[in-house]
Parts: structure tokens; C-alpha cells; sequence
């Protein structure tokens, strides 16, 4: 039955670094050489930070970890793009883009070691802290970056979130808001094709997260999510749109959880070494230093400093993390309000006097 | 001084703490252009532009969240949920975020975020707006709950929760918001939250009530002190949580005898936590048990059967009466 | 910058029927005359009844009421294209489609009238009560479509909700599961351009609703919504399509809400007369009479007899609605769980008693 | 007879119940191919298959949305909320719409929904995932809220809440999942909701508990009992709401004496509840003030320093001995 077609929409992507490591040229965004060497140390780093944090968890060193093992480009891409005003929202799978602006490792050792202390960033950080409860974050973005405009910032926003958290009803809400604000924020979905085990054909029906975009009048794009520089571009274009007021942008980055869900998930039960293979192929660390290889900026012995410079500060962090000093036992009761009401301070006097032995007592007074 | 509604002391507050701080927003469906569907926040679009008053779209969610984030961003937004019932659309919000956030950063980054909502029934109003659900909102720590029963409380006490540095669930009785007038000041004022107020000084017994209770509360009140020649304390509680615990166990100890008047179903309600605050720190006063008034524990019925299913003067004054004579 | 284009996407409108009552020939279904004069009617009612309703709550007689004045072609035509089995899932503004399910207008003013029992519908009608969580109803539309074919039945779902709606986390998730499920069902978005005071391009920045249908991998349609046969033709497609293992569809039919949202709204405070005034000259009334004219089906002696009748169904349903007996009053407390438990007991003999007068007492014992 | 751990014991309730009624559906996050981020749904999808068994999107209003809409079309679901915590989500869904349909509709559509959920803390989770919210559930009229606290009351409690005609939410203490082992008959069995259990008979005191706080209550009632000569008797309160007003109201007038022990905040909890019963029906029987101990009014903390936040063995000894010395 013939109808009127009366609108058309199409979703791009974007590749610019491919698997070996050759760069399209008429892509090219040309960051000089100490950015792709950023970006590549950056990768190293969290990806090393990675395998230490998976040795502690085993270890009881500190608690469930998720990590981030061959989504690194997706991550720091964006932080790259990043200027230091405007803002990182994350959900829980950003280290790499944390570490970028300036979050110490001690710090997130902190946050998967079960303190609180571990979402005390650097204000020049501008980040948020890690949300849990999936997609809760991104009206979060929306709100704040209004806030920035209505406050007459220049500063925008980057939001980050899962494949998996798109199904929620607070990424939709919030995507809306945003479109019609034109607020200035930057969406980024981390599409590693799973929600802990649920495959991204399970999850939605649409092909691409990008497509999602539509919905709301914004612009989608899907980037190789294995390539910073496919991630920095998108990010960047998006963020000068943001910032020149027309609105928001989702970019959709297309990359693989390698590894467990977290330290709690068991991979094997819903899907096999064959089909994470391809994707460890795709490895974005390979291809960045085959990149930085072709441009001379790159060789064995640069690689083992580098890999000596991270051990070096993982082992520092993990240093600093496990001689941290936590604060009096009842500090929970200065925090739940700017001045606790009396009931609470009562409480307080409760909980010291019925802790055990030694720290019986000790507390704010 | 002039006598107004509920209605017009509320939108006073709005537009005084607007113009004295312009980091104060509003956000909600209809309360720009419409002003509100109770003109709550008549003349604010018009004074302080599109930036500061926000239509949004149709988002509970949204609403709230995004209000979070505008506060983490150095603003004090006042977020208007068109109807109480709808709140619990952002209840994964409110719990998960704006109560959190001061204590998941250690201090670091506070929520100074209002949520003002027109809850309870008696305006023969249609499915799910008719509730009263302070209790949920009461149990989450880091939540402040505040409900005024007049005009000049709610001018008060909603320019407090503007200025407080955290999330305060607003919640004005909607019976109330046109039904009488009370003097309110024209230079700005503001009530301590955390604080209920004696409506009415007594010593034979308290009657602890809030919101649209507290009218035929002080009707049954009333007929009982002429009736009988005793003298009753009605407690205005004015803040849910937390919880004036004081002016509670003091009641008791001076009259020994309690009774409680909540709009909501009885089971798990305000009321059972004030019995409880009764019963850790002044059972032995208590000359009687704590009488609780409440609704039925039956889902708020239709409107054409509302009427019946809440306290009424009646069943207070029966409730009162059985009480002193226990 | 040049981007690899990987998707495209287009968006259907669809108009059968002319503002001037002309049938595209190449669109006509070539519904039988009786069909046609069904819709016509049907839309006559419910107008009729919208007009009567507003003076009973003016009177006092029922409470706020939301008429559909104007908006009559998006109710009756899915109606007409839905079968027996197939479930209505209603918002607030369908009274020409649960008309024509079979539910007593008598029933609908015990709605609008403050009665529960205004939701008890005949099981036949397969109806579901009036939702006024917006958007909250949607995906009981789906879970219903999946239990009718889990358990076999050949039965799809149509749901509404309005433009509004289409914002809340609900509508979004809903449609989401639809489509990974493949579920029967349809959804017909009311799209009358305004939420209370909220207009359309306030709500959100997509250009249309059906564009939104591209985010969960669904077919969306525009149709006009002021033409019953497209509205008529759009989901009968879109139940072919269900019943055949295809999956969900979105219909948007394009209308406007030419009165007040509801009698407690008061329209000039938000919209002027001359914005409204394009979509009165678009009355889907107008052009079906036009219609049935044209096909000899109609003149101005069968307009009366229709209006007479629908006078009469209306007092009727007014008297039965106005001579209706409550049942004793404490049957909320019947009604909270199928057996009430022993505290609910103890209440309901505290409530009989706190009855005034003749009341007092008279309960289930 | 086998001795089996409450997820075993949940999951042989699953597996009998899918076999009696083949209207019964699983559906929930990781609940097919994972079996359950806790193994609950192990081997549900391979006997059963895919259409009863869902693995869903991640969306928590849509999961019990859905379900709801399975019920009214005549099935039986069973959602899976990964963690309660996320629970809240949906708590617009199930106010309005689960609670509610069957007093919607005069009792003529119910809404057969069992919402499983891991609760509490104990087990070094992240943010969200220990909390203890059921007072926000015991407060809708229409929901059933059900805690079991071992293998055994588990899975016939379990097995109840799926046969009940009406929506129940249903708490597992996450804790207790694979704690100890318990005797779990083979034959499916069922007990009634809305009934506690006598955990532990005694004649001194009596104190109130469920889930995971039932077994640091009994250690401590043992420590008690064996230093000081006395008996205690502990309830396992297993249903929230409704309440078994009865067995709490018996408790206080054969003892004198009553602790409540409680997991969650203090403040608006289900312990101010069962003291509003006491209050209401034995206040005359009390010799001493009921003792709440609950977690403090914070929120929870992160898992580093929540186990000093949960009521342990101590607190609840000294609350005891307390209360016998009153
Ligand atoms: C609202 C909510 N529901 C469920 C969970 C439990 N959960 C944690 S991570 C996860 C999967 C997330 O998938 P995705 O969004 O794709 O992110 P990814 O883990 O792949 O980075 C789930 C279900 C949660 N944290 N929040
Ligand atoms: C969740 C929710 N939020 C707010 C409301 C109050 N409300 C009732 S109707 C309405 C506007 C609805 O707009 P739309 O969905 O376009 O439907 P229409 O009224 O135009 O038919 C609002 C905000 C509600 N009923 N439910
Ligand atoms: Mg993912
Ligand atoms: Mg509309």
C-alpha cells in the first residue's frame, strides 16, 4: 500500500584508526604526537590498572571490580576531547577517562575497596562520582548542563552510560530533556554488547544504539569504539556543537567487554572464547601502537619504560590506598545532612558506645 | 500583612526567594505559561523569564533527576510534581540520588534541591491523586519531609527548604491550598524545619496532627474542650523527618495521653513512629494508649466514597473522647 | 568531515480521507457502507456524549472530565479495525473506542463519576480500565500481548496514550520489550499536540512520535489522525502485522484537542482562538459526513434520527447512571486483596460504625 | 528431605511451582542463560524454555509493568529485581497499578504477580545493593510483603506467594542465601502468609525479627538466656504486611517484654509498627519500653564500614539485657 514517505533520517559512522593501524587521511583529526602518545599511556595505564585491580579483588584486597579490559578507547577518546572546564559524568566503566582528568588511582582503589572516600575528586577534575544504579546519572548530565549555560559557562557536559542502560527509563527521559533544552551535553554509550549477560540483540530490537538517537530529535553516530581517534573526533564535533548552543549528540561507541562482567560475573556461562575472539583482535592498545610505531614516536624500549612508569604508579596507589587512614567510624552521621538533626547525633553517641573494643567511644567529641 | 490562601503564600515564598537568590529555578509541568494547575506559580515566568521557570515535558523522572543535576551545578532548583502519586515515578531518584549524594561524597557535593508536591484528597479529584504518602519519603534517610497546614507555615517553611542545603520533600495539602486565609507577613520569613508548633496550648491530653488534618482536628478539639471542660494540646507537626521528637515526649509527660490524626492508611505510618518515639522516652507518662486516626488500610477509594474513608471531625472527636476516658 | 552512512531510515504519513471527504483511491480499504456509517455514528456519539458530560460536570452531576471533542477519528478507527479477542488498552481520552468495545456509556459517567464500578467492564469488550498514570499502562499492553500468545490465542493488543505520555520512562521501556519480544501488540499515540499546556514542540524535539518507533527497531507511522480511515487502515496493518509474528508497530495519528484538557483547565491561558481555529475546519466529523454523502449514504433526515438516537442512549445512560444504587459502603475494604486479611475485618467494623447516621453499621454482616 | 540452602530451597519452589502450573513465568534480568546473578533460576530456562523463562532488557519499571500486564491476561510471573535496591524504580508500577487493580476494577481483574528481590546487606556489595526498604512496600494498601528467613520457610513461602491472587513482594535476605543449610522436604509445601512463626519458645521476653537478622537475634537470645537463666521467645515474623497482629499482641501479654530487631533505618520502619500494635492492644502488659534495634538513620554505608551499621550479635544482647533490667 503506497504512503507518503515525509521523513528521512540516516546514521553515520565513524572509523578513523583501523585494526592495523593505518589512519583514513581525509579523517585524520591531526593531534600532535604528545596527544597520541596520551592517549596510548592512558590506555596503557588503565589497562594495567585493570589486571592489578583484578589480582587485588582475588586477593580481598578490595570488593566486586568491573573492569574495562578492551573498551580503553572509548573511554579516553572523549576524556581527550574533553576541555577543563566541562564536565565527566561517568557510569561505573570509566577508568580510563577518570584517570585522564586527574582522579588519583588511590582514589578509585578507594571507591571498589568499599569507602566512600573514593568519589572525593579534585574539584579541577569536574566529575562526578561513579552511579550504580544504571542510567541514573545521565538526567543528572542533562540538569547540570544546564546549569552551566544558565550560569553563563562555557562549559558542556560528557555523559557516559552502557549499551544495557539504555533500556532504562531515565536515559529516555533524560535524552528528551535534553533535546528540547538543547542543553549542552555529549552522550556516549559505551556499546560492549552485553549487560552482564545479556547480548545487545536481547536488549533492544533497534540495530544500533546510535538509530536511538532519532527518537528525540538529536544526532546519533556510531564510532569504532576500539579507536580513540574515531572517539576523540566524535566527541570533540559533538561538544562544539554543544557548546556553539545547538544541542546535545549521542554517539554511540561500538567496542567488546573481553573480560567478566565483574569480578562477581562468570563469562563462560552465556558465551564462548569463539565469539570474544574477533574482538581481542580488535584490541584498541594494538592498533594505537601500531600507529605511534608508524610515526616514529614508538618502540620496545619507550613500551617498557612505559609499562615500568605504570607498574610504578599502580604500586604507588595501591600503596597509598592500603595505608590509607580511614576517619573516625562515625563519620556516616556528619554526611547523611549539612547539619545533623538531633536524633541523629543521639544515634551517634549509640553507634560509639556499641562498637567493639577499642573504638568504642572514639568519635566526634 | 495580608490574608491570603495557601495558594498565594506559597507563590509569595516563590517569588521572594527568587528574586533574593537567582540561583533559585523552577521546573515542572505547567508551571510556566499555565502558572500551575492550582496557579501556584502565578507570575513567575512573566517576572523572571524562560531560564529561571521550566516547562518541561511529561517526566517525573526526569524532572527530579535533571533538578539534581542542576543542583550539583550550583543552582537551587524547586521541582513541582503536578500530583503527589506521580512522585513515586522518581522515587528511584529521590532515594538513590538526592538523598545520597552528600554522603556518597563525604560531604563533598550536597543536593539543595526542593520537590513540592499538592498531595492528599478531598477535592474529588480522580485516580492517584488523592494520596498521602509521606511515610515513603520519611524512611529514607538523607530525605527531609515537611508538610505546612497553613498559609503562613507554608510560606515559612517553604522559604526554609529553598535556603536548606538539602533535599526537601514539599508537600501542601491541596485540600487546604484554597479552603481559608491566614495573615502572612509581607517581609520574607522563614520556619526552622524540624520543628512542630502547639497550635493550641493544653494539658489534659495532645492531639498530634498535620497537613489537612489539622482543621477538623481543631474542630473536634474544640466541641470536646466545650463539651467536657478540659483543655487539649494540638500539635501542628509541620515536619514529618525528622522528626520533632521533644515537642512529642514532652506532650506526653505533660498531659499523658496522645492521640495521633494521619491522613494516610494506618499501617506503617507517620503515626506508628510517633508511638514509637512515645514509647522510648515516656511510656511510663502514658495514661492511655496513643490513639491513632488514620485512613483505612484500603487503596484511597473513588471520590464519589473519599469522603468516609478519611478522618473526619467526628471520628477525632470520638477518637479524643475515648481517649480521655480510657 | 565526510562519515560513512550505515543506516537510513524513512517515516510514513498517511491520509485516506480529505478535509473535503475525497477517498484517495488508491488507499481506499473499501470498508463496506456499513462500516462507514458505524464510524460516522460512533463519532457522533462520543461527541454527543462529550458535549453532555461537560454540562454534567458543570451541573455537578459528575467530576473533571476529559473530553475527546475533535479527536474522535484516532478512537473509533482503531476500533473498527480491532477484533473480538483483541484487548483494549485505553488511556483517558478513548470513549469512541470503548464505545465501540461495548462498555455502557452509563458505565463510563460511574467512571467520571467517582465510582470504581465505572471501571467494571463486560468481559467481552476485553477492556481494560482507564489509566491515569500516564504511560504506565503501556506495558501492560505488552505483558497482556505476550500472555494471549504464550497461551496460544490468536488475540493482539491496541494500546493509547497521548503525545505527553510518550515522555515518561514507561513508554520507552515498553516499547522497547515489545519489539525484543516480538509482541502482538500496537500502539496508537493520540498525538493532539498539547499536554495540559504543553505544546508539541515543548515536549519533545522530534519533528513527529512515529520517528520515535526507529529507536526500538519498529515500523512507525504518521497518520492523520482527523481521518478515521486512515487511523482505520494504520492499524489494521499493524494487527496483521502482530498477528503474523512480526512485532509491534507505532501508529501516530496527528489530531488536536479543539477543548479544554479537562474541565478543571482553563485553554486561553496557554493557546489563542486563531491556533485553534485551522483544526476546527479539519473536524473529523465534517469530512465523513462528507464521505457518506458523496456515497448517497446520507442526508439531513438520517442526521437527525442519528442525533435523536444519540440523545436517547444518552439520557438513558444518564438515568441508569444517576438511578445507579452503590453498593454498601464498605466494600472498598472487599476489594484490597482477593480474601481480607483479619486486620481489614477489624477495620471495616470500625469504619461501619463511624458512619453517620443511617449508614452506621449497615455493612457486610 | 534434603538439607539444601535457601537458594536451592527458592529454586526447588521455581522448578515445582513452573511444573503445577504451567502458567507460571520467570522473568527477570540474567534469570535464563545466567540462571541468576545468585543462581536462584538455575536451570529454569533449560527445562522450561525460553517463553516462560525471559531473560529481559534492563529496565525495572518495564519488568514488573510487563508482568502486571502477564497477570491480567491470566498468567502467573514471577519478576526478578536483581537487587532490591533497584526495586524503587518500579515502585510506580506497583502503587499504582499492581496494588490497585483488583479495588480498580470492584475485584474484577487481580493481578497475580510474585516480584522476587534480594535484600540487605552483609555480603560487601556496592552502593544500592544492601539496603532494607520494606516499610515502603508494608505501607501500599494491596501489596503482600513476605521475608522468609530460611531454606525452608523460603521456598514454601515462596511457593504460597505465586499460588496468591494477589501481587506480593517477596524479600530475600541475600545474606542467608548460602549461609546454612536447612531440612526441605521434597513434596512441595506451602505456609500461610500473613503468619509469623515461633522461632523459639520463652516465657521472659519476646523478640520480634526476620530475615537476615533472625540468626544474630537467635545467638544472641542464646548468650542471654544462658547467662542470666531466663527464657525467650523469638518471632520470626516472616510476613510484613499484613502484620500478624495476633502472635505480636500474645508475645507482649504472656511476656511483658518485647525487642524488636530490624535491619533496616530506624526511623518510619516496621518496628514503629509492631509497636503501634503493642500499643494499641497491650500497652496494659508492657513492664518495659519495646526496644528497637535497627540500623541508624544513615544511609547505608559503603561496604568498608557497613557491618558496624547492621544490628550484630552485641547490640542486640545489650538490647535484651536492657530491656529484661528495665
Ligand atoms: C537500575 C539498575 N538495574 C540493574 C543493575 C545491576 N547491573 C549492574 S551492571 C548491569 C549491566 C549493565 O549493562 P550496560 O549498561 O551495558 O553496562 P556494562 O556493564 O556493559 O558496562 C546490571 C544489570 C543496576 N546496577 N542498576
Ligand atoms: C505520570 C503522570 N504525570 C502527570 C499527570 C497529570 N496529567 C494528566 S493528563 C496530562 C497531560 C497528558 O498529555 P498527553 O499524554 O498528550 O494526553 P492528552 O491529555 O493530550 O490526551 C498530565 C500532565 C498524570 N496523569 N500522570
Ligand atoms: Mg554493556
Ligand atoms: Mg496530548
Amino acid at each position: 500500500m503506497p504512503r507518503k514517505i515525509v521523513q528521512r533520517f540516516q546514521v553515520p559512522f565513524l572509523q578513523v584508526l583501523d585494526e592495523k593501524g593505518k589512519v583514513d587521511p581525509k579523517l585524520d583529526p591531526g593531534l600532535p604526537d604528545e596527544d597520541l602518545v596520551r592517549l596510548y599511556e592512558a590506555m596503557i595505564l588503565a589497562r594495567e590498572a585493570d589486571q592489578r585491580m583484578l589480582r587485588l579483588q582475588r586477593q580481598g584486597r578490595i570488593g566486586t571490580f568491573g573492569p574495562a579490559t578492551g573498551q580503553e578507547a572509548a573511554s579516553v577518546g572523549p576524556a581527550l576531547a574533553m576541555g577543563p572546564r566541562d564536565w565527566l559524568v561517568p557510569s561505573f566503566r570509566e577508568m580510563g577517562a577518570m584517570l585522564m582528568r586527574g582522579i588519583p588511582l588511590s582514589t578509585i582503589l578507594l571507591y571498589w575497596g568499599g569507602w566512600e572516600e573514593g568519589n572525593v575528586f579534585p574539584e579541577e577534575a569536574r566529575t562526578l562520582p561513579i552511579a550504580v544504579i544504571l542510567a541514573s546519572q545521565v538526567p543528572h548530565a542533562v540538569g547540570l548542563a544546564y546549569a552551566e549555560r544558565l550560569r553563563g559557562e562555557d562549559a558542556a557536559v560528557v555523559a557516559f552510560f552502557g549499551d544495557g542502560s539504555t533500556s532504562e527509563g531515565d536515559f529516555h527521559e533524560a535524552l528528551n530533556f535534553a533535546a528540547v533544552w538543547k542543553a549542552p551535553v555529549v552522550f556516549v554509550c559505551q556499546n560492549n554488547q552485553w549487560a552482564i549477560s545479556t547480548p545487545f540483540e536481547k536488549q533492544t530490537a533497534s540495530e544500533t544504539i546510535a538509530q536511538k538517537a532519532i527518537a528525540y530529535g538529536m544526532p546519533g553516530i556510531r564510532v569504532d569504539g576500539n579507536d580513540p581517534l574515531a572517539t576523540y573526533v566524535a566527541v570533540r564535533d559533538a561538544l562544539a556543537r554543544a557548546r556553539a548552543g545547538e544541542g546535545p549528540t549521542l554517539v554511540e561507541a561500538l567496542t567488546y567487554r573481553l573480560m567478566m562482567h565483574t569480578t562477581a560475573d562468570d563469562p563462560t556461562r552465556y558465551r564462548s572464547d569463539e565469539q570474544v575472539k574477533p574482538w581481542q583482535r580488535r584490541d584498541p592498545l594494538v592498533r594505537t601502537r601500531l600507529l605511534l610505531e608508524k610515526r616514529k614516536l614508538w618502540d620496545d624500549e619507550r613500551e617498557a619504560e612505559l609499562r615500568a612508569r605504570c607498574k610504578e604508579t599502580i604500586d604507588e596507589a595501591v600503596k597509598a590506598y592500603e595505608t590509607w587512614k580511614p576517619p573516625r567510624p562515625d563519620v556516616p552521621f556528619d554526611r547523611v545532612y549539612a547539619t545533623p538533626p538531633a536524633e541523629l547525633e543521639a544515634q551517634r553517641k549509640e553507634f560509639l558506645a556499641s562498637l567493639p573494643g577499642a573504638d568504642a567511644g572514639k568519635g566526634v567529641d | 500583612m495580608a490574608r491570603m490562601t495557601m495558594v498565594q503564600a506559597i507563590n509569595l515564598a516563590l517569588h521572594q526567594e527568587m528574586e533574593r537568590d537567582d540561583s533559585v529555578l523552577v521546573l515542572g509541568q505547567d508551571v510556566g505559561v499555565n502558572e500551575g494547575v492550582f496557579r501556584v506559580t502565578a507570575g513567575l515566568l512573566a517576572k523572571f523569564g524562560e531560564p529561571r521557570v521550566i516547562d518541561t515535558p511529561l517526566a517525573e523522572s526526569a524532572i527530579v533527576g535533571t533538578a539534581i543535576g542542576m543542583a550539583l551545578g550550583g543552582l537551587r532548583p524547586v521541582a513541582e510534581i503536578q500530583f503527589s502519586g506521580f512522585a513515586l515515578l522518581a522515587l528511584g531518584q529521590l532515594e538513590g540520588n538526592a538523598a545520597r549524594y552528600r554522603s556518597r561524597t563525604c560531604g563533598q557535593r550536597g543536593v539543595p534541591l526542593v520537590v513540592r508536591m499538592p498531595y492528599g484528597g478531598g477535592v474529588r479529584a480522580l485516580e492517584h491523586h488523592s494520596e498521602s504518602r509521606e511515610a515513603i519519603f520519611a524512611h529514607v534517610p538523607g530525605l527531609k519531609v515537611v508538610i505546612p497546614s497553613t498559609p503562613r507555615t507554608a510560606r515559612a517553611l517553604l522559604a526554609a527548604a529553598i535556603r536548606d542545603p538539602d533535599p526537601v520533600i514539599f508537600m501542601e495539602p491541596k485540600k487546604s491550598y484554597r479552603a481559608f486565609r491566614e495573615e502572612v507577613p509581607e517581609e520574607p520569613e522563614t520556619m526552622e524545619i524540624g520543628r512542630a508548633r502547639i497550635a493550641r496550648e493544653g494539658n489534659d491530653l495532645a492531639v498530634v496532627s498535620w497537613g489537612a488534618m489539622l482543621r477538623p482536628t481543631l474542630a473536634a478539639v474544640e466541641q470536646v474542650e466545650e463539651a467536657r471542660g478540659v483543655s487539649i494540646r494540638v500539635i501542628d507537626l509541620l515536619t514529618i523527618s525528622p522528626l520533632d521528637r521533644e515537642t512529642l515526649v514532652r506532650a506526653v509527660k505533660e498531659t499523658g495521653r496522645m492521640v495521633v490524626v494521619q491522613e494516610a492508611p494506618l499501617s506503617f505510618g507517620p503515626a506508628s513512629e510517633i508511638i514509637a518515639t512515645v514509647n522510648d522516652e515516656a511510656l511510663l507518662w502514658l495514661e492511655a494508649p496513643v490513639k491513632r486516626i488514620a485512613s483505612w488500610d484500603v487503596n484511597t477509594p473513588y471520590f464519589a466514597r473519599e469522603e468516609a474513608f478519611f478522618p473526619g471531625v467526628e471520628r477525632i472527636r470520638k477518637g479524643i473522647e475515648e481517649t480521655l476516658d480510657f
